[in-house]
């Protein structure tokens, strides 16, 4: 097993290699999700204003 | 068709005239950033020779992009460019007589007052020549280019460092073969002929293409 | 000879500022165009010039689409913005041959100084446009309706900042264009009287105040 | 069938589209993803023998900079359409797919970086294709810097397309540059084509990570197109009626 890890002395390079690709993609879909959620919290914010201010109105 | 070409070239330098410290301030600029290398990685004469092309250049790209924020934005901001655009004739010829002027205001005094490079990094008087031939040949590939990038951020809040981060990496091809040019002319025995050749393509292309594509970029942003 | 347009749409950012505006122009007229602040009415000015791009619609000069027939349809335009074009470090005279040139004439400089003097400019022509009052640079840029051959003028907010003399002038100005075939389009709020010729109106509030914008592109 | 392409060009119909694609791409990239890898990391013994195990970080590192690459040439497409018939979507997807293919470029540099480190001793070095890569991410940052500049959106889409576009006239150019500084010898400078000495076995495990690389980009640029349809169209009454809009907030 630690073998496999070690890649023939070459692991750290690999390994950090194959890290920095997944934790940037993994960043990139972490960003998008949590920008969707706020975005979408704010437009249902502005609808609940919106509502009630023509329920005022009328 | 053409009388708006030599009226747009002719406002341009007399303003240019009225107001000389503009010119000055970018001549400066390039003076100001060439003096300061050797006092940064030590004043050795061989190694002020081997940077001096790059230096040359980069402090020319430098002072081209300082200048580009003004290019449009004076005529933006007072209404002239509406007149400009509005005006019976082919707004890329107009353009081209604001880039031209923008050239001779910025990029001919560099290429004057280069041989002051050639004093300060003990080049050779042919190598000076070189020197000044490739900016002459280069620089209006810089105008060119940077009134693309002027065009678009036309009006922007903070467009000055924008239009340089657009326009350095497309200056790119003339920092590489200007440069080269003035390297090569010190070594015996190569021609600089293939570089000089290539920066003239590089010149023809740009000025066939960047006045009509700033003046889309224009339109774009005015509207 | 008109100016007609069709089913004009503008929308800038979210709000629409106005959409299925249709009128027809011909000579003789003159259109006022109301309207609040930001109820778009310069928008619709620049529209009509071509230097904006409607969402939908068309404007049509001559039985053609402004797009295209650039070069004829400019050389009639005379167009006003809200900035007068004035370079602060060229005199008055040195301005208005400029502005002049590049709408495609050439004047000599008795004209030039004639029109100056016209709008009420004598004594100040030579003067640098940095010592001009807001109100003298409007007039500068006006000089240029007293010279202009263009058939349609339109003028966005033109009466501003000028006094009453410069008003009056501006007025007659407009009104003896109107009356040798022209056309105007201008925003203001100032009355123009006319001897001939017909006045039309656009209010462009009624077509604000839409909450929602339609769904279909 | 025929598909009416012209409904899909308009954001509201093209936003549940994408909604339905979107789990799709997820799956297929991370299928791909996984099978690329394994079949680099456990079916290549015989190829990769200990002296070039380090080898096996081409499989991220080509994936991601053929995506970088072919990100750009797709963002030019949209940007292209969109100046041509004016249409909102092709401006959003320009811009949905510029910043993955930058996220593309930044892995191309730094897994390079790191098989440079394995192989020629040094993280960095001004080789052609590293220094191309660095300036095809100034041109990303580039397109996106101008587009997050102009707060009017029809002046940001516009004016980003025509700057993608110059970018793409411009990008065989810098590379000829960086590629031959010295145009006297890049004449006779030939470079093979690097893929035809490529081990078949490993140019399997390369291909099809690529695959899932490229799922993953279909899935992110989707993803990122929907926030930008939400985003423009927030005082729209199709966006209000959306379900993930009139749902009420979760009760803990």
């Amino acid at each position: 097993m630690s073998e496999f890890f070690s890649m023939g002395g070459f692991g750290v390079f690999i390994w950090s290699a194959m890290g920095v690709a997944m934790i940037l993609m993994i960043l990139e879909v972490f960003s998008l999700i949590m920008k969707r959620r706020v975005l979408i919290k704010q437009i249902k914010r502005n609808n609940r204003l919106n509502q009630r201010q023509r329920k005022n109105q009328a | 068709m053409t009388s708006a070409f030599w009226i747009i070239l002719k406002r341009d330098l007399l303003l240019a005239l009225r107001r000389r410290s503009e010119i000055f301030t970018v001549l400066f600029f390039f003076v100001v950033v060439i003096s300061l290398f050797p006092l940064g990685v030590g004043t050795e004469e061989a190694v002020l020779k081997k940077i001096a092309p790059g230096v040359v250049w980069i402090a020319a790209l430098l002072a081209s992009t300082l200048a580009l924020d003004r290019l449009f934005s004076a005529d933006y901001e007072d209404g002239t460019l509406e007149k400009i655009v509005l005006a019976p004739s082919f707004l890329s010829i107009s353009v081209l007589a604001k880039i031209l002027a923008h050239w001779l205001l910025t990029g001919l005094p560099l290429v004057l007052i280069s041989p002051l490079v050639g004093l300060f990094y003990h080049l050779p008087i042919n190598t000076i020549l070189v020197m000044m031939l490739v900016l002459l040949i280069g620089t209006p590939v810089l105008s060119m280019l940077g009134a693309i990038a002027a065009a678009l951020t036309l009006g922007l809040r903070g467009g000055g460092v924008l239009v340089s981060l657009l326009v350095l990496p497309l200056y790119i091809p003339v920092l590489v073969y200007g440069a080269g040019a003035i390297s090569t002319s010190m070594m015996q025995g190569v021609s600089i002929e293939p570089y000089i050749l290539l920066l003239l393509a590089f010149s023809l292309l740009a000025m066939v293409f960047s006045p009509w594509v700033t003046a889309v970029a224009l339109k774009i942003s005015i509207e | 000879m008109s100016l007609v347009v069709n089913n004009l749409q503008c929308i800038r950012g979210e709000k629409e500022l106005f959409s299925g505006l249709s009128f027809v122009l011909t000579n003789k007229q003159l259109m006022r165009i109301e309207g609040q602040n930001g109820t778009g009415k310069t928008t619709l000015l620049r529209t009509l010039c071509g230097l904006s791009q409607a969402d939908d619609g068309e404007v049509l000069w001559h039985n053609l689409t402004i797009k295209k027939q650039d070069e004829v349809f400019r050389n009639e335009l005379f167009y006003l913005g809200h900035h007068n074009a004035i370079k602060a470090d060229l005199s008055a005279l040195e301005n208005l041959q400029i502005n002049t040139a590049l709408a495609g004439a050439s004047y000599s400089e008795e004209q030039l100084l004639q029109a100056l003097e016209d709008i009420g400019l004598f004594g100040s022509e030579y003067k640098s446009s940095a010592q001009l009052s807001q109100g003298q640079k409007r007039r500068v840029a006006l000089a240029g309706l007293l010279l202009t051959n263009a058939k349609l003028w339109i003028l966005d907010e033109p009466f501003v900042a000028l006094d009453g003399f410069a008003v009056k002038k501006l007025q007659d100005v407009i009104a003896s264009h109107v009356e040798n075939d022209g056309t105007v389009i201008l925003t203001t709020h100032q009355e123009v009287p006319l001897t001939q010729g017909k006045i039309l109106t656009i209010n462009l509030d009624q077509s604000n105040n839409k909450p929602n914008r339609s769904d279909n592109d | 069938m025929k598909i009416n392409w012209f409904k899909y060009s308009a954001p509201m119909s093209f936003y549940p589209l994408a909604g339905k694609l979107i789990p799709l791409f997820w799956i297929a990239a991370i299928v791909c993803i996984a099978g690329g890898l394994y079949w680099g990391f456990f079916k290549t013994a015989d190829v990769l023998n200990d002296q070039k195990q380090y080898y096996r970080i081409i499989y991220v590192h080509v994936a991601s900079a053929w995506m970088a690459m072919w990100l750009y040439a797709v963002m030019v497409f949209w940007a292209m359409l969109g100046l041509i018939f004016n249409t909102r979507l092709s401006y959003m997807l320009a811009s949905a797919t510029a910043i993955t293919g930058t996220v593309m470029t930044v892995i191309a540099l730094a897994t390079g970086a790191i098989w440079g480190k394995t192989s020629w001793g040094t993280y960095w070095d001004w080789d052609p294709k590293l220094t191309s890569f660095l300036i095809l991410l100034f041109v990303y940052i580039g397109y996106i810097a101008l587009q997050s500049a102009i707060d009017d959106k029809r002046r940001s889409d516009k004016a980003s397309a025509l700057l993608a576009l110059v970018g793409l006239a411009l990008v065989p150019i810098i590379y000829y540059a960086v590629n031959c500084p010295d145009p006297t010898e890049c004449a006779s400078l030939h470079q093979e084509s690097s893929l035809k000495r490529v081990e078949s076995n490993i140019l399997i495990g390369m291909l099809v990570t690529t695959l899932g690389f490229w799922m993953y980009s279909f899935a992110t640029t989707l993803m990122r197109a929907r926030i930008i349809i939400l985003e423009r169209e927030r005082s729209t009454t199709w966006v209000s009626k959306l379900a993930e809009i009139t749902n009420s907030e979760r009760k803990h």
